[in-house]
Formats: structure tokens, C-alpha cells, sequence
């Protein structure tokens, strides 16, 4: 586009770890897909509040401003319903847009535009929305309720849309990219409690690589129980699933879902008609949750299959509380997980 | 009745006779389409609402007829309203498509998906709008913010009446488009009603161009009954904004006729009101403007009518004979990638399985 | 309130015909609610576009601003959010308002003060929101994309909030009163079909009834298979009972949700540990539906009375087209509901 | 250093001595437990953000003062931000609930569910803030909605930063209640960035009173440095919306000194303004003036100052002390009639069933 210029001198140390063979976090991961992505297609361009001179809350996009130029990381007001619905616009005009929300609790002034027009567009017969709608998502980290929201239930029912949600730093890179290169609108949750993560970092491959958008993948294989999970609670899946191996001697499944829509309901329906057994855990509130579509997949697909009734570990149905004990208590532990395992182990 | 301004202004607008007789068809077709769709509307013919413009043709024709417009993709862009038929048929919209629209035609634009002209045509400048207030202002920022950064010269103009100026959308995408000086036009339908309630419950101001300060960009108010006023206005406008000077607002005053829709009957609105507004009809006024320059005379100018009211009536009857759309067309186009899945309970032999 | 004027002498003849032992349509049992709620308790007042001078796009208001005055019946400016969130403050001041949303699909401009603000003020510490949100929802109508939706998943998943979707125009007259005289913000979806279905049409008790929230009814009692639903599919699901009795000898049990959240989940499974076989049929789109939610509590309450899998009857996943044949080819039909019987019963 | 204006306000902001000097502890006050709270944080103390409001407490204290302050519920109402603190203390809020909700006690007003001073208190005039930028003139539109159908001349006061003016909320609640007439003031609180974003990039306004014709409503530019000053617009303005006179809104134009929050290191701000305004302090200015006009010696304000100071610090000290709440408070006051279910896996032995 117009102003942008690219001086492959200067690109920042941070975003060409991989090059380098530096392991990176999830954060990482997702600057340079974002970065690279900008790089080798101009149409790619962002906007949002404070990522071009501060680089974002997160410093997500750090120093793209200076290497990308002012047109290309546009720093917008507080307008998450203006931006969005401009960057909608954008894609009508060939463009490929990534809006970064600060918060993704922060989405639902443009809870309006994304569901009735962005949603729509394509069946509308205005053309595809080559659209990504990025930020921050998750609780832990002592935010209070508008700080700490996942947002995937908000649009999980609306048809148009697809929904990304990483647990690592490979998948994270490749899903980010499947996303920016993907012709429909993709709202792409981060948790910030995965974030800089120590325990994730990776070296990942030096190579221009995607991981497609609607396919699940086996986290951990297993043969007696199949967890159905996503984002951070993959890994207090897996605490779980390897306590339950050693003290209890009972082999877990993990799947880990990456995309939530479209759902991979073919990955979920194969370990389940293997297992026969299925606790589906996710970090967002209980009622209306996720679960409920799987758990309804699941008796579509492989009831006959099944030994035990489907059953989920959640958030409890209320905001997400600011102190630490209350947080913790509002989240699902290792301990609600193991439980859970043991009541199906014993079904 | 011919008034100083309007006079100096068809000098000063600078135009041919042949585009004053092309901005007359213009305002007789919006009209004429309108009034037949009406009829269609009373012989059951249209599912959805039926809306009109009565008063407000000069409007939508003097604003459009001052932008670019193109047929390949390369024009200006307007987003249109339901009160917007004359801008539509301007920018290359067909009487045909729209009948068909109403009609839920198979072979509307839309496919029968959508309703009236709410459609959207790329290559004429056409933006498909959707029902909730405000977010096209949103969309046409990112449509000229699109312009500005790939250094094309084209211009965005944006209608919404004056109820839209209250909802959120409207502000922030308007204070978005300014602060990135987007190369954009909102046009205030400012008709004196949203659906029953006076623009006095909706707003403070007496003109929508006191909101301009508050967004730092320049707000003119134009008679919306006058169809060059409105022209010369959007032309300085547009030029201004094709030029980098960033986005303006225009004012069109004038009033909704009609109900908000046909089965608003209106009993709200004070009679003596719409007879004062009946009196500054647009085309008559127009109409006679053109027979006193001696552009035409009346005869050609009934004669055109009489011409444009035939296609127009053709084309309705085109729309009439023409199918609706197959019903498993429904489950098309949800994802570039993906339609929705076909219920389970209208396979051939019901099964919720994948088999 | 201040300028209320209630007289006696001019009740509009709309609202009194239960007095007169007149049958009323949903729609006026409705506006008899709301009219004996203002009159009883002068703190309710009502808010919303068009609904004074024109008595709203419906007439569900009719005549109720000359009576009440305008203080009481306020029209307001487009503004879903800025009226909405209004109503939130005056709750705060001990006013119980009733907000009408024109058409339900504009309630997406107030998503962001519905969720974040209004459904977690108790939990916050700022008091309980005595606050309904009304309006017309359904397809059926030929109103395209934008006057045709279902809105229950937009808030189903948000604790804090209640939800309430009568099928008839006794419950909905009860349920109505519950809704304004409950302390929790109450959002109450109204089907356009349903207004002025004449079939519908009942004379209500003349005494001053509530129903209670959270509480489902039992259409019709039968044996051999459940149907979980509410609204318009309501007297579908009753077509196709009526028909599975009569061609296949097949009883069917129909339970009526009314209220969506908190979900009845006691009733739900009883009727399942009686039958053994749930069909869920819902008028709004299917993934992410609340099917979803009502198998999973039939999958932890109920399972081992299972003889088949809990299935589901739903829209196709798409928007809501505007022509005819579309339109009907995207709702649930009564033939659908058929075939889904038909697979249990023979499961 | 004095300058006319402020001379001039103090006649004619008529205050007493102790009236005066009732301000002066106001201001030290607000800076003492922000400065308290810092060390808190830096001890590990605070799990959430820490917010200052260092060269804003002028705005805040001036403008809370010509309230009506009670402790009753019968009094005005304020809607706080995070650069309020001096507003909450004078409103009533105390300083030991302050450093409760930040360090997330159980004993808060919000029992740890919320935090810093999103915290409501309806008997001394405190909403409950939620994050979401422009919320809450919807909110306080409402609240001073049921004022004027009350008949009660009481008045809301909705505190919002510059960047928050380009949310659709906060126009929607602005023109309903310029359009319903209610009794609130908008205090726009000009401190120059949103974050990291410069004033420049959030609208092309120079001044937030460009944005009061827009709504119809009056609106004034106020030195937000200059307590006397903020003190007297305020209380004409209030006075005013007590009166009848419907919306008003006042700019405070002053600057964020510190980091949008303790994590910002402001790398993006010319270290020159900071000294700019630095020596434009409030609180020295003010200071400055009492002992000009004999108000009080500079020793009188040390020892009162010292006095706020300890105060603060034996507050803090009692809220370190204090416990986090119970966890199990989680699952309550989601509704009214019904807490959150206990998860099933936490019962003594899980089960799913509610047996
Ligand atoms: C957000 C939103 N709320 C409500 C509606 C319903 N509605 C459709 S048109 C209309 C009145 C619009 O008035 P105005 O903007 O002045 O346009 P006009 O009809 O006068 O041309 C309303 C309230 C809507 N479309 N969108
Ligand atoms: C709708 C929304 N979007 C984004 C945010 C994140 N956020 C919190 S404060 C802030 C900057 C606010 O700037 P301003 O309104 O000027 O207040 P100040 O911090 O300067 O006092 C932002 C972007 C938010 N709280 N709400
Ligand atoms: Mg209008
Ligand atoms: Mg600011």
C-alpha cells in the first residue's frame, strides 16, 4: 500500500527468533506470524488501540510501526465498533485487515457489526471478509471481570464466523497465519496466561508453515478416557491425564480443539467411539458454554459408543472475580479435572 | 415557483441541457419505480416493507449525480437507505433488480437473501447495507480509509437519516473517518421523523451541521427539495474530499412524505405539515425550472415521463413473472469455504450420523 | 412518579378485555401485563423507539402514553445501548423500567452494557437491576436478516441474566408480571407469529396471576418420547405429536420451557427418566444453540434412563434469508420434527 | 506562583478558610494514597493495575466540592474513574476502602470482586464503574432520568477521560440525556493521552466544548490545575442542571504526569512537557495560594499534611493486615434469589447428578 516500506535491515530481533533458531513463547509465536504475514503480503495491514508507538498492550506488535509504517499499524481512537466495522470496509476493498482488541472483553461494543454485518456479508452477497479479530483473552491473572473474559461463546453461535484458540506457540504461529490467509472473518483468542509462558517456549520450524483452520489435535494419546479441551486448559488436561496415568493407572486422551468453529466434531467423535468415555474441559463459564454443542456432537455422532454420559469441567456461572482466591476458585483446577476423570473412570 | 438561488445555481452548477434532462429522468424513474412498487406491494406481490422517498428524490439524485460513477469498479461508492432509490438507479442500479429485490426474486442481486436495496454492486458503487443504524458509516470508513492508503482517488459518500445520528455507530465511525481524514461524505437525510418520533426527541440541534465541529470537519445545509442546490453542495463537497480534505457532512432538509413504511399511516403527523411540503414538491419543482430555462418544454418533459413509466412498468412485469429462489439455496455461501449442513431430518432416510 | 396521571375513567378497551371476559392474542395479553403492572406499581416505567405517540411498531403500547403520561411511556432516540444502560441507572434509583427493543435484533448495539454492566452490577456490589428487556423476535415473516432473529444465545451465556420466551398468551400475561417484579434483569422475547395467531387467542383468568420463572409446563403428557422446546415450536412440535399419535401410535410429551435461564433442568429430566427418548427442537440456528446445553443436562442428570441419544430440530446454520422458500427451507418445519420422532421411536 | 484568575475565583468562589483548607486536605490526601498505594505495589501487594491521578487532582477535587455531599443516599452522585481518587475521599469514600479494593480484601466494598475504585456506595453518591469506556453515561443518564421523573434536585456528575468521548456510548448516553433534559454534568477529563495514544489521534477537536453544540448543550474549557477554578464551573454548572438547565459539560485541560498504569514507562512522552507540568503542580499551586492570601503558614499545611499522611499509612497498614476473601464467595450474588451452582466436582464425593 501507499506509504508502507520495508527495510529488511532493520526487522526487529524480536520477531526473527525462529530464523535464528531461538525457541519462542506463544507471544512470540503470534508477532511473527503477524509479522512475516505483513511481510509477504502488502494487503495485510492492522489497527488498534495503542499497537503502533507502544506496540500494543501486550507489545504484540512492538517496533511493527517503525518497520511497517503508520498506514500499516494504525493506531485508532477507542472505537473497538468504528475500527472493527472499518476494517470491514477495508476487506471490500481487497484489503486483509488484523484488528487488535486490547481486551477481547473489550470486543462487545462491537458485538453488533461483527454478528449482523461482518457475519453476514458473504451470504448478503457483499463478498468474503478476509478479516482477523485478535487480542488478549483468559483469567489467572487477578484482571477483574473485564480483563479476564474468554469470548468465544459471544460469537460461537453465529454462523460466517470462525473461531481460533491456541494452546502453544507452533500452533499459535500456524493458526495465525491460516487465519490472516483465510477468506472468512476469524476472531483468534489469546491467553494472556499463555503468553510468555516459560514452560511453552519452543524452537519452531524455519519455515513458511500454516496449521489449517477446523482441525483438532491429539494433545496426548490414551486409550480409556477422552478429554476435550482447548487454550490453557490443555495443560492442566495434561497435569490431570498424567496424574491419573500414574496414580490411577488410566490412560487419557487430550484433544485440543485449536479451532472451536468450525468444530472438529469428526477428531472428537473418533477418540470418543475409541475411549468411550468423555469429559470436555474448558476455562469459560458452565451454561451456554462450549460443552454443550460437544457434548451434543458427541450424541449425534457416537452414542452407541458411549460407557458413561458425556460430562464437563468449567468456570462457575458468575464474572470473573478480581481476588486471587476467588479467581481460583472461579476457575476449573487440575483438581476439578482429576475428579472428573475419576467419576467417569469409575462409571 | 423559481427562486434567485436556484436559478444562479443552474449556472453556476454548470451543466448541459442533456444533464438537466438526465437528472430529470433520474428524479421521475426513482419516483415512478416507487409508485409501482407500491401497486405491487397492494396486489400481495412483496413480502417485506415497502418504503418511499416521496420529497426526498432531489436529494438522492442531486448527491449522486455529483459523484464518479463508474461501471468497472473504479468509481466512487455511495451506501445507500431505503429512502435512496433515485442514487441507486444513478449509480447503475436497475429498475429490474430492484423489483426483483422486493420481490425476493431468484435472480435479485441477492438472491432473495436480502431485501430492497439493500444490495451491493462493486463495480457500479454500490454498498450492500444492513438494517441496524449507523454501522454503514463504520463500513465507508473503512471503504475510503482503503482509498487513502492505496492512493486511489475516489470518494465514499455515506446516507443516513436523521434518526442514525443518535446510535453509537454513527459516532464512532464517523469520528474514526475524521481522525484518519478518510476521503468520505455523510449525507443527513434530515426528513423531519424516525418512523413516529420528531427529529426534537432524537437531538438538541436544530441543524445536523452543529455536529460537525464536534468531529473538526466542515457541515453545510442545503434545501433537499432543490435538486441542484443539492448537487452543487455534494460536488464541492466530494471534490474537497477527493482532494485530501478529509470528511465532510452535508444537511438535506426536507420531509418524509409518506409513513416510514406503507403500514405507517401517518395519523401522527400533522396534515397542514405534509400539504406546506406537498407545495415544494422536487420534480414539480424541477419540472418547471426546466420548462422556464427552456431546457424543455412540457410536452417533451411528459413525453420522457411516459417513456420512463413504461420501462419502468416493464420491468416490474419482468420481475413479476420471474421465480422465486430454489429453496435449498438457503444453505449456500455461509463460508467461501463451507455451506450449512443439510438438516438431518431431510436426508433421504433421516440419520443423525455423518454416513 | 412525578407527572404520572392515572385515570380510572379512560383505560383503553385493549387492555381490559380480560375484565370483560373477552379472549385476547398473545400480543394483548402482553399489553395487559405491562398496563396492570403501571398501574399497580407507579415505579414501572418504559422506554423504548416509537413506543409514546405510535404506541410501538407493534401497538403493543398502544394509548398506554396518553394514559400514563409521558414521563412514564418515554420515546426515545436510536440508541439501544444509551437507553438501555439508562434504564440500568434508573433501576439503581428504585425505578423498575421496561425497555422495548423496536425489533429484538437491534439488541446487539446494547450487548456490551446488557453483559458487562447490567448482568454483573449485583456481583459488583451496585445492587440488584429490576429491569426487563422486550421486544418481538422470530422468523416466519419474510423479514430477512434483521427482523427475524431469535436472540436467546446472545445472552444465554451470561450469569446474571434471566431469559423468558412464553408460547401462549396465558403464560406470557404471567410470566410478563414475574418479569417485571423480579429483581434480576429479565430479557423477554415475544414472536412476531405468535402476536395475533387467532388460534391462540384464550380468555385469561380476571385475577391477578403471575407465572413463576424458571419454571417449564407440560404441553402435553405422553410416554414414549420427550420434546424439549418453547415459543412458535411449541405448536409445531404439538402438529407433530398429534400426528406421530394418530399415523404411528407414538406418545409424545411435550415440555414447554418458558423461561430459557435459569433453565428447568428438574423438569426436563423427569420427563426423559420417564420416556427414555428427548427430541430438543428450537427455531434458532443449531450450533451453539441451546440444545446444546439441555443435552448436556439430560447427559449429567439422566443418562442412564437413555434408550437413544438426545437429538435436535433447529434452523440451518445460517442468517435468516428474506424470500419465502428460503426462509421456510431455514426454519425447523413440522416435517422435521416428524422425522426426528420417527428415528427415535425406532432407535 | 499566582496568577489573576485564581485571585479573582477565590472572592468570587466565596469559600471559608476551613473551607479552604478542607479543599487543601482534600488534594494532599488524594496524592498521600496513591503514593501510599505505590509502595504497596512495588511490595507485591497489588495483583491488579495501580492508576495515579498525579496533576489531575485538582480536576477532581474541585469539581467533587461543588456537590452536594451526603452520606444519606439523598445527595449527588458521581461516576468515578481511575484518576478520581480525591472525587471517592471527598464523596465520602474512605481511604481504607481504597487500598481494600486494590489490595482485593475480603472486607472491600465489593468483596474482592472488583477492584481499585470500581466501587459503588449509593448513601454517600458512588456508582460502581465498569470498565468498558463510555458506560457509564448511559448509567448516570439513567440515574439523573429518575431524578427529574422523581422530582428530586439532586444532580449525577459522570467523570470520563478524553479518549472515552470517542465510544458510541458515550454519545448514545450523552444526547438521551441532553434530548430527556437530565441533570448531569460530563466532566471531560483533557489529560492529553488515552494510554499511548496522543489526544490528536482520538479526535480533531482542539477543545471537547467543540463537541457541546452537538448535543445542544452548554459546555466550558477549565484550567484543571486551577482547583478554585474547576471548583466555581463546576458549581455553576451544577447548579444550573439542578435548576432545569439539562446537560452540561466541562472540559478539564490539564495532564496525565504518570504512565497510563505502574507498568507504562511513558516512553512515548516528551520529557520536556513533564516538567512543563510539573511546574504547574496543583497541589503546589494551591499551597502557594493559601499562604499568599494568609490562608494558612507553610508550617500549618506541613503538620495537616503529615497528619493526611499518616492517616493514609495507617490505613493502608490496617488493609495490608487484613485477609482475602473466602473463595467460596465466588458462587454468590449472581442473582438475587440464586448463587452460582457448586461445581460437581468439588463435592465431598463428586457426582453430576443433583442427587
Ligand atoms: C439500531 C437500530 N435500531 C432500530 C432500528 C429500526 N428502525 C428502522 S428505520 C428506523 C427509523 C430511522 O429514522 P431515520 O434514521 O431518520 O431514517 P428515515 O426513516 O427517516 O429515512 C428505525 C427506528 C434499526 N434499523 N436499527
Ligand atoms: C471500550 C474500551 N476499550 C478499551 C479499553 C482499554 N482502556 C482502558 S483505559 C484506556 C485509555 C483511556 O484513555 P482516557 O479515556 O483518555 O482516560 P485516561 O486514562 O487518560 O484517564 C483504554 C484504551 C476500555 N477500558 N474500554
Ligand atoms: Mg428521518
Ligand atoms: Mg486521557
Amino acid at each position: 500500500m501507499a506509504e508502507s516500506t520495508v527495510d529488511a535491515m532493520t526487522r526487529p530481533d524480536h520477531v526473527t527468533k525462529t530464523r535464528r533458531g531461538e525457541p519462542v513463547t506463544l507471544l512470540e509465536a503470534i508477532s511473527e506470524a503477524l509479522f512475516e504475514e505483513m511481510e509477504r503480503d502488502e494487503t495485510v495491514f492492522m489497527m488498534g488501540e495503542d499497537i503502533g508507538v507502544y506496540g500494543g498492550a501486550f507489545k504484540v506488535t512492538r517496533d511493527f510501526q517503525s518497520y511497517f509504517g503508520a498506514d500499516r499499524v494504525i493506531d485508532t481512537p477507542i472505537a473497538e465498533a468504528g475500527f472493527t466495522g472499518a476494517a470491514a470496509g477495508a476487506c471490500h476493498m481487497g484489503l486483509r485487515p488484523v484488528v487488535e482488541i486490547q481486551f477481547m472483553d473489550f470486543i462487545s461494543p462491537a458485538y453488533d457489526v461483527i454478528t449482523n454485518y461482518i457475519a453476514t456479508s458473504l451470504y448478503r452477497g457483499s463478498g468474503p471478509m478476509p478479516l482477523v479479530i485478535r487480542g488478549p483473552v483468559g483469567g489467572g491473572n487477578r484482571g477483574g471481570p473485564f480483563h479476564s473474559q474468554n469470548v468465544e461463546m459471544a460469537f460461537f453461535h453465529t454462523p460466517g464466523l470462525k473461531i481460533v484458540y491456541p494452546s502453544n506457540p507452533k500452533d499459535a504461529k500456524g493458526l495465525m497465519k491460516a487465519s490472516i490467509r483465510d477468506d472468512n472473518p476469524v476472531i483468534f483468542e489469546e491467553h494472556k496466561g499463555l503468553y510468555r509462558a516459560p514452560q511453552l517456549r519452543e524452537v519452531l520450524p524455519d519455515e513458511d508453515y500454516v496449521v489449517p483452520l477446523g482441525k483438532a489435535r491429539t494433545e496426548r494419546e490414551g486409550s480409556d478416557i477422552t478429554i476435550v479441551t482447548y487454550g490453557m486448559m490443555v495443560h492442566r488436561s495434561r497435569e490431570a491425564a498424567e496424574l491419573m496415568e500414574a496414580e490411577d493407572g488410566v490412560s487419557v486422551e487430550i484433544i485440543d480443539l485449536r479451532t472451536l468453529l468450525p468444530l472438529d466434531e469428526e477428531a472428537i467423535a473418533e477418540s470418543v467411539r475409541k475411549t468411550g468415555r468423555v469429559l470436555i474441559v474448558h476455562e469459560d463459564t458452565r451454561t451456554g458454554g462450549i460443552a454443550g454443542e460437544i457434548g451434543m456432537r458427541i450424541n449425534e455422532q457416537a452414542f452407541e459408543w458411549l460407557d458413561a454420559p458425556p460430562l464437563r469441567v468449567t468456570a462457575i456461572d458468575a464474572p470473573v472475580p478480581y481476588a486471587g482466591p476467588l479467581e481460583d476458585y472461579f476457575l476449573p483446577q487440575v483438581e476439578d479435572i482429576v475428579a472428573g476423570l475419576r467419576y467417569l473412570a469409575a462409571y | 415557483m423559481s427562486d434567485g438561488s436556484a436559478t444562479s445555481s443552474t449556472l453556476i452548477a454548470g451543466l448541459e441541457g442533456d444533464q438537466l434532462l438526465e437528472i430529470h429522468d433520474a428524479l421521475v424513474r426513482a419516483r415512478a419505480a416507487e409508485e409501482r412498487l407500491e401497486i405491487l406491494f397492494k396486489q400481495g406481490h412483496v413480502g417485506g416493507g415497502v418504503y418511499r422517498s416521496l420529497g426526498q428524490e432531489a436529494g438522492s439524485v442531486g448527491s449522486a449525480y455529483a459523484l464518479r460513477r463508474r461501471d468497472d469498479g473504479t468509481g466512487d461508492i455511495i451506501a445507500q437507505t431505503i429512502r435512496e432509490t433515485g442514487a441507486v438507479f444513478l449509480m447503475g442500479g436497475r429498475p429490474l433488480d430492484y423489483f426483483r429485490q422486493y420481490l425476493a426474486r431468484g435472480a435479485s442481486p441477492t438472491g432473495g437473501r436480502e431485501a430492497n436495496v439493500h444490495w451491493c454492486d462493486w463495480d457500479r458503487g454500490l454498498v450492500g447495507p444492513v438494517s441496524p443504524l449507523g454501522t454503514m458509516v463504520e463500513i465507508m470508513a473503512g471503504i475510503t480509509l482503503s482509498f487513502r492508503l492505496k492512493g486511489e482517488d475516489r470518494v465514499g459518500l455515506v446516507y443516513y437519516g436523521d434518526g442514525a445520528s443518535s446510535t453509537g455507530a454513527w459516532h464512532e465511525g464517523l469520528n474514526f473517518a475524521a481522525v484518519q481524514k478518510c476521503p468520505m461524505v455523510l449525507m443527513v437525510e434530515a426528513n423531519g421523523w424516525a418512523f413516529s418520533t420528531p427529529t426534537a426527541r432524537q437531538t438538541r440541534v436544530q441543524s445536523f451541521t452543529e455536529k460537525g465541529p464536534g468531529y473538526g470537519i466542515p457541515a453545510v445545509s442545503v434545501d433537499g427539495t432543490d435538486v441542484l442546490a443539492v448537487y452543487e453542495a455534494t460536488r464541492e463537497a466530494v471534490e474537497s474530499a477527493r482532494n485530501g480534505g478529509g470528511v465532510h457532512l452535508i444537511e438535506m432538509r426536507y420531509y418524509r412524505r409518506k409513513g416510514h413504511a406503507q403500514h405507517d399511516p401517518q395519523d401522527y403527523v400533522d396534515p397542514a405539515e405534509l400539504l406546506e411540503w406537498e407545495a415544494r414538491d422536487p420534480i414539480r419543482r424541477f419540472r418547471a425550472r426546466l420548462v422556464e430555462e427552456g431546457v424543455a418544454t412540457e410536452e417533451e418533459l411528459d413525453g420522457r415521463a411516459r417513456e420512463i413509466h413504461d420501462r419502468v412498468a416493464e420491468a416490474a412485469e419482468v420481475a413479476v413473472e420471474e421465480p422465486l429462489p430454489d429453496p435449498s439455496a438457503a444453505l449456500d455461501d455461509v463460508y467461501t469455504d463451507a455451506g450449512a449442513p443439510l438438516p438431518w431430518t431431510r436426508r433421504s432416510n433421516p440419520d443423525p450420523r455423518n454416513t
